[in-house]
């Protein structure tokens, strides 16, 4: 037991001696990532363009309104517990403390949804995380900006009756869902099996289990079952090796469409011709180099200080883009009310609460093409339902569908239901919105 | 010259049989004890450095603590009954799932939502109640065989757990949230307040084991671990040694499983009982020492806090290493130190300690 | 169902109930023995009874599913062998298996793409990339053998175990650091697949090259291993070193030098391993958890026996994926997870040795 | 918890009933031998055969062990010495035979029955606890006779405790007596032989058995090691009245302590009767020397 202590007091001084060194009125932006591990190869180029972004604004415009970034990376590699105490030991550091998370994996959020309110530290959740979490008013953490699974569930559905011309006709047909086993995969289910009941499809979900490199009895109950169409929501390897196992059977490929983040260049690419025709969806953005990429090129790339290798305006990359341009976006809001200086978790939510992305930003952002405009507000902290569909053509991504708008009818009571229950159980009373400011 | 045995005599056997028989180790334990459950509070209090920071109460301690306790609990097991065991992660999660039905009630039965701490407890019964059933091939198979045979409970329950919405009450992902931890009225919250519940726990537990172990239940374990023939002749029945140790040690996993999801995680999916989490706890078993409590609390705070200080070292000395290269070295340095100190002392940093003890008695004359 | 489909199952159900039981009584049992015994005995004619209802009413779904699953245990079967030899020669339980076909894998793909990318046609690169990779193989059994083995010559199994799973880490995190961490698309066999039988089914069998090019090869390494064992004088001295270390060591036979050969036999048949699964899943991490998959295999077959390894390799495929499709289908899928461990936990409650291992009896 | 222990209780006044005995035979050592011989049998076998495979260990073998006295079984490497102990105590299961204890009639016995019937026995290589101490491993002889569940036992207040104390106290008889006071807490594993040998006969005693199986206690012994051992087998047998089954190769010992002597060669009896009549028995000479036609 003495020991205990000794290691203890030990790690303590390690923590402490190296102090962090960031300068006075710095805005701390902590980056949880995965480098290493089954998700690495969607979790690098996401991270790289988070990075990236944040290099830009600091090499450019020397931070966010004069207020230097920074920032640190901490490699979470997927896993629940070492997302939390990544967390718990980025938190507290910068002038203000953290300014937001984006734990990039839904089981970090589910974790660190439960922390968020007491720490005070916004959750950026880009297009994962809880659906329900749409509901600011349970949920004055969680933004889950621009998309939810359910969205995305919604969308696919959508362009599945385009494709078979109308929603009518889905009726009697088979839609099977290829899912990975976790609350990240079994997010878009709720949703579908309300779309299924509306439409009167049948809907059938196919769990792969973590990490997902072993695919071959769910691809035979495919080819048995013969569905018309296959969703999937897959990360990591298991989205290549749905690729690759889907083509080993035989599944035309352009019967499934894959939610988006399972559309990326990682997971197509190791099944080579294989993947030629398979569809994914778009969360609003694909691949491409846009006004910003020239500017990252510009100043931080050629500068030597960024991190983009070839996954330079892939898919996941620009999402990364994109997500640190909304956090940043949150904090200049909250720059406009507060002032010029480094911004608390608290004051970083009210900007998220009050984002209002125009077109006109989006432009001047060097963002054109790559996202619609955003406005979140406490009843909504989602934004958007906004999404189109790419096919692999053994290339590249090609759009191939126009926008596409979420069927909130059947999405909104669903949220409503989810973060009641929620409420319920923690004994939260909900925010009155009408009173927020 | 402070830690000398001599001069004192012990008149009963009573005494003679206390945990610590020296008076110095004794002294020693109050004081540590007295530290944990005031001085940390008090010095976190103050905001005095380093416990004024969250992050070692939240991130270090609370972890630590949790897992110390799951570690006796297999030490319990693998240990002193000598039954290895890989899927202590699946009793982890039974605990946490089922505190978690007892804490947010069972409405099919006419179950009210139960106290927290009841739940927890209840956790662990239902824990040790499969460990019974899980423990039932150990009295045909032994060692390795017996090792992978207890990958069967991890990997069943690990999809259980996914699979039968029943336990996550029907939650649409599958991941659950703990209810508020309200302990007789007090609402449990603030990282101290978190750190000296699983204080408690781990204090009381860790007294439970050691009296177990050097008890007549201990000895008929550690009897069936050295030589299970022959305990059976002396009339050890393997069936009962095996089984309660199977119990009692997967109802100290379960509570502790309970309270690493609902103390430290707050929300929590079965991954977060993996064969990773198994693993990890047979580390800190044989790192710190089989059959030895002691041993338990040294091996997690090793297994637990390397991998973290290896992660900070270099950002924080400022070395420009990738997060990628920094994650690859933390695996190659781990994994190097585990096969160096399994060659060093394979009997574990508890026998190091007793070795150390063994010198300090003699010093300053080596013999 | 018709009757038939109902009365052929009950039959076979029957019959496979009485031939387990009169499998049982041949050894003394306690009670507790008996009743785990009747159950294992009416759970597997319940599934087999059931699984030939399937069959009868879908006969060509039932051989595909059958196929499939007897071809892709195979690939198990694969990296179970590496397990066999080295428990068989140096009683380790090797946990780096997985870690080992990762090594090989990244070994190989990284050097094939450094060859054929400087221009060197495929014909030469591939030898070239398979004799640098095996370099790499020899170079970890050496370390391996000269800093952990050796050092903890004489420890109990379960301390070797676990210094085989910090080899793990070190070979994981070396392995990615020398060669990437990306995944590195390998493709060294053809992965399309064709269909079989058509005239006899309705849409036919499918069956995928790459799982019948993963069959030919477990048998050619079989084969080679058995000649080895069988012909060679280091093969002889391995089963010496087998049978007994201490008496092998008596009649002069170096053990280190037989423990780095098995190590190496073992990184070989990883290689071997790798060559196949990265055609299948593209050399990645997610290669070390095929550890895991291949340990139920073992312990069916038995950890000592080669033939073990191929037969409960084919068993696990064949059950599990049986198994996924018509039952998982019922309460929910994924049930592959464990079930190839619950076989296994079934098969050591009646032979606690593996269907292959040698009869342990106890003596005082 | 719900697991509670189902040890058989033992009655109250056996506790102190041993130590006072212990402490009497170490005042007395002489009694009278003959005195406690009786004809009553204690444990009979009749026609036991036990085969591995397809190897006979013993091949219908019958003798009996009376009440009190001590009983040799010798014979050759191999003559099924050790197995027929194994029989007795119920670690084989005999393919055919019958086994009598105490007037109960069973086909085989089992190991844990053996033990609470009153049965209990040392090894031909020390099969100690290893890792526990001297005093941990005696307490582990007196198992059977301790009744406090699991609960007390968690708590160690009270009755576990008051247990723990009394039972400790026997055991320490028994250490005074065996004379190994000062390796009290040493781990036995890292005892010499000798001293190994004699913590197994006190792990066998705190048993307080009825009959006593030996497997070759003075195996590797030096001469003055041997008379120690001899010492306390003795007076166990005529302190105690405990009834011991004794294997040994060293003729001189076997003479010199048994009451009655049987002897097995390729697991069949060949020759039962008192040293005397054994010794000058032409086919035990003969299975001794061999056979020289």
């Amino acid at each position: 037991m003495r020991k205990l202590l000794g290691t203890a007091v030990i790690v303590g001084l390690g923590l402490g001696t190296a102090a962090p060194a960031f300068a006075q009125g710095e805005q701390f932006i902590p980056v949880l990532s995965y480098r290493t591990g089954a998700y690495a190869v969607n979790g690098v180029p996401f991270a790289n363009g988070t990075l990236d972004y944040l290099a830009l604004l600091n090499e450019r415009d020397g931070g966010i309104n004069g207020v230097k970034i920074a920032w640190e990376e901490c490699e979470t590699g997927y896993a629940t517990d070492k997302g939390v105490e990544c967390y718990e030991r980025l938190k507290g550091k910068g002038t203000t403390g953290a300014a937001y998370v984006s734990p990039l994996s839904t089981g970090i959020t589910f974790a660190l949804t439960e922390k968020a309110p007491g720490d005070k530290i916004p959750l950026l959740t880009l297009g994962y995380g809880r659906s329900e979490s749409r509901n600011g008013a349970v949920f004055p953490w969680n933004f889950i900006a621009m998309g939810s699974y359910w969205t995305g569930a919604d969308v696919a559905i959508q362009h599945v009756a385009k494709e078979m011309g109308g929603f009518d006709k889905l009726k009697g047909k088979k839609i099977s869902l290829v899912y990975h086993d976790s609350p990240y995969g079994k997010e878009p289910i709720p949703a579908l099996e309300a779309f299924a009941k509306k439409y009167d499809f049948t809907f059938k979900g196919i769990p792969v289990t973590h990490p997902g490199v072993e695919q071959k009895s769910q691809w035979l109950s495919i080819r048995q079952d013969r569905p018309d169409y296959v969703l999937l929501w897959g990360w990591g390897v298991m989205n290549g090796t749905s690729i690759k196992e889907a083509a080993a059977v035989a599944y035309p490929r352009d019967k499934m469409i894959g939610i988006w983040w399972s559309g990326a260049e990682p997971d197509v690419t190791p099944a080579g011709d294989g993947a030629k025709g398979y569809k994914a969806l778009m969360l609003q953005h694909g691949p491409g180099q846009f006004g910003v990429h020239a500017e990252i090129k510009k100043n931080v790339l050629d500068k030597g200080k960024g991190h983009a290798k070839d996954d330079f305006g892939q898919v996941l990359y620009n999402r990364g883009l994109i997500n640190s341009f909304i956090g940043t976006e949150a904090i200049r809001t909250a720059q406009a009310k507060f002032g010029k200086q480094p911004m608390t978790g608290e004051q970083v939510r009210w900007g998220f609460e009050n984002l209002n992305i125009t077109e006109a930003r989006i432009k001047e952002a060097g963002f054109e093409g790559m996202m619609k405009p955003l406005k979140l507000s406490c009843t909504d902290h989602q934004g958007a339902d906004l999404a189109r569909v790419q096919q692999w053509d053994g290339k590249e991504w090609k759009v191939i569908s126009d926008w596409y708008t979420a069927d909130r009818s059947v999405l909104d009571p669903l949220v409503a239901e989810q973060s009641a229950k929620y409420a319920a159980e923690k004994k939260i009373t909900p925010v009155d919105c009408s009173k927020a400011g | 010259m402070l830690y000398r045995e001599t001069g004192q005599f012990k008149s009963t056997y009573s005494a003679d049989m206390g945990i610590f028989p020296l008076r110095q180790d004794r002294n020693a334990l109050f004081v540590l004890l007295a530290f944990a459950f005031i001085g940390v509070p008090l010095l976190a209090h103050f905001h005095v450095w380093p416990f004024g920071s969250e992050y070692l109460l939240r991130a270090i301690l609370l972890p630590f603590l949790i897992l110390s306790m799951a570690a006796i609990g297999v030490n319990i097991l693998i240990g002193y009954c000598g039954q290895i065991s890989l899927g202590s992660g699946a009793f982890m999660a039974i605990g946490a799932y089922m505190a978690y039905k007892f804490g947010t009630g069972m409405p099919e039965i006419g179950l009210p939502p139960l106290p927290v701490l009841v739940s927890i407890l209840l956790g662990g019964v239902c824990s040790a109640l499969v460990g019974i059933l899980f423990g039932i091939p150990s009295l045909r198979i032994k060692g390795l065989y017996l090792a992978v045979a207890t990958l069967a409970a991890q990997f069943f329950f690990d999809w259980v757990f996914l699979r039968v919405a029943w336990f996550t009450n029907y939650a649409p992902s599958g991941s659950v949230s703990a209810p508020e931890l309200n302990v007789f009225g007090w609402v449990v919250n603030e990282p101290l307040e978190r750190y000296l519940l699983c204080l408690t726990f781990v204090t009381v537990f860790a007294l439970i084991a050691k009296n177990l172990v050097r008890g007549n239940i201990g000895r008929q374990w550690m009897a069936i671990r050295d030589m299970d023939i022959a305990a059976e002749l002396m009339g050890i029945r393997p069936f009962f040694a095996k089984l309660s140790a199977f119990a009692v040690s997967s109802f100290i996993v379960g509570v502790a499983g309970a309270l690493w999801a609902f103390v430290y995680l707050g929300a929590w999916e079965p991954l977060a009982f993996s064969i990773d989490r198994s693993l990890q706890l047979l580390f800190m078993v044989i790192i710190g020492g089989l059959g030895s409590i002691l041993g338990s609390f040294l091996g997690a705070g090793f297994i637990l806090i390397v991998p973290i200080m290896l992660n900070l070292v270099p950002s924080e000395l400022g070395v420009p290493l990738s997060t990628e290269t920094i994650s690859h070295l933390e695996f190659i340095i781990f994994g190097s130190l585990i096969c160096f100190l399994l060659i060093k002392e394979p009997h574990g940093f508890a026998r190091l300690v007793t070795l150390m003890k063994e010198k300090l008695r003699l010093w300053p004359f080596p013999y | 169902m018709t009757a038939l489909s109902i009365a052929i199952p009950g039959g076979i159900g029957a019959i496979l109930a009485g031939l387990m039981f009169t499998l049982l009584r041949g050894d003394r049992k306690s009670a507790i023995d008996l009743a785990v015994h009747i159950f294992l005995a009416v759970v597997m004619a319940v599934f087999l009874a059931f699984l030939a209802a399937k069959a009868i009413d879908n006969p060509g779904g039932f051989l595909e599913i059958l196929v499939g699953g007897l071809l892709s245990g195979v690939l198990y079967s694969l990296v179970a062998l590496g397990f066999v030899l080295i428990f068989k020669a140096s009683g380790v339980f090797n946990y780096a298996q997985g870690a080992m076909v990762l090594v090989a894998g990244l070994a190989l793909v990284r050097s094939l793409d450094f060859l054929t990318a400087s221009g060197v046609a495929t014909v030469v690169a591939v030898p070239l990339a398979i004799l640098f990779s095996g370099a790499v193989m020899a170079l970890c059994a050496f370390v391996i053998e000269k800093w952990v083995l050796r050092p903890l010559l004489n420890q109990d199994g379960l301390t070797l175990f676990m210094s085989t799973i910090g080899a793990t880490f070190v070979l994981e995190g070396l392995a990615q650091m020398v060669f990437g961490s990306e995944v590195y698309p390998l493709k060294l066999f053809p992965t399309d697949p064709m269909i079989l039988l058509e005239s006899v089914f309705p849409g036919g069998i499918l069956v995928n090259k790459l799982d019948v090019w993963g069959g030919v090869i477990a048998g050619v390494l079989v084969a080679a291993l058995a000649l080895f064992f069988q012909y060679t004088k280091t093969g002889r001295a391995l089963r010496a070193v087998a049978d007994d270390h201490a008496a092998a060591q008596s009649v002069g036979i170096p053990i280190s030098w037989i423990w780095f050969i098995v190590w190496l036999v073992a990184g070989i048949v990883a290689l071997v391993a790798a060559t196949v699964w990265g055609t299948k899943l593209g050399i990645q991490f997610s290669i070390v958890f095929l550890a895991l998959k291949a340990l139920p295999v073992l312990i069916i077959g038995g950890f000592t026996s080669v033939p073990g390894a191929i037969v409960g390799g084919l068993i696990v495929g064949a059950g599990e994926k049986l198994a996924e499709l018509y039952i998982g289908e019922l309460i929910g899928g994924g049930i592959e997870y464990w079930f190839a461990y619950v076989l296994a936990l079934a098969v050591l409650l009646v032979r606690p040795q593996g269907l292959f291992g040698e009869k342990i009896i106890e003596r005082i | 918890m719900s697991v509670k222990t189902e040890m058989p209780v033992a009655p109250a006044e056996t506790v102190p009933s041993l130590a006072m005995v212990m402490a009497e035979a170490e005042r007395r050592p002489e009694a009278d031998a003959r005195q406690r011989l009786t004809t009553e049998v204690l444990l009979s076998v009749e026609g036991v055969s036990l085969s591995f495979g397809g190897v006979k260990a013993i091949s219908d073998a019958s003798f009996d062990i009376r009440k009190g006295e001590i009983r040799a079984i010798i014979g050759p490497n191999g003559a099924g010495k050790t197995s027929m102990l194994n029989v007795i105590n119920g670690f084989y299961f005999p393919q055919q035979g019958v086994i009598t204890f105490k007037g109960e009639k069973r086909r085989e016995m089992r190991p844990y029955f053996a033990a609470t019937s009153g049965i209990s026995r040392t090894f031909q290589n020390v099969a100690l606890f290893k890792g526990m101490t001297t005093l941990d491993n005696m307490m582990a002889g007196r198992t059977l006779k301790m009744n406090k569940g699991l609960f007390w036992q968690a708590l160690r207040v009270g009755p576990a405790v008051a247990e723990e104390i009394r039972h400790r106290e026997v055991v320490e008889r028994l250490i005074d007596f065996l004379e190994i006071q000062h390796i009290r807490k040493v781990p036995v594993g890292k005892l010499p032989y000798g001293l190994q040998k004699r913590v197994e006969l006190g792990r066998a005693l705190a048993m307080e058995p009825e009959l006593l199986l030996l497997d070759e206690p003075m195996a590797g012994m030096n001469l003055e090691e041997k008379e120690d051992m001899s010492r306390f087998v003795l007076t166990i047998n005529q302190s105690l009245g405990t009834t011991i089954a004794l294997i040994e190769h060293d003729m001189g010992v076997v003479m010199d302590l048994s009451d009655r002597v049987v002897v097995l060669e390729y697991g069949r009896k060949i020759a039962d009767g008192t040293p005397d009549e054994v010794k000058s028995d032409p086919k035990v000479i003969d299975a001794y020397l061999g056979v020289s036609h």
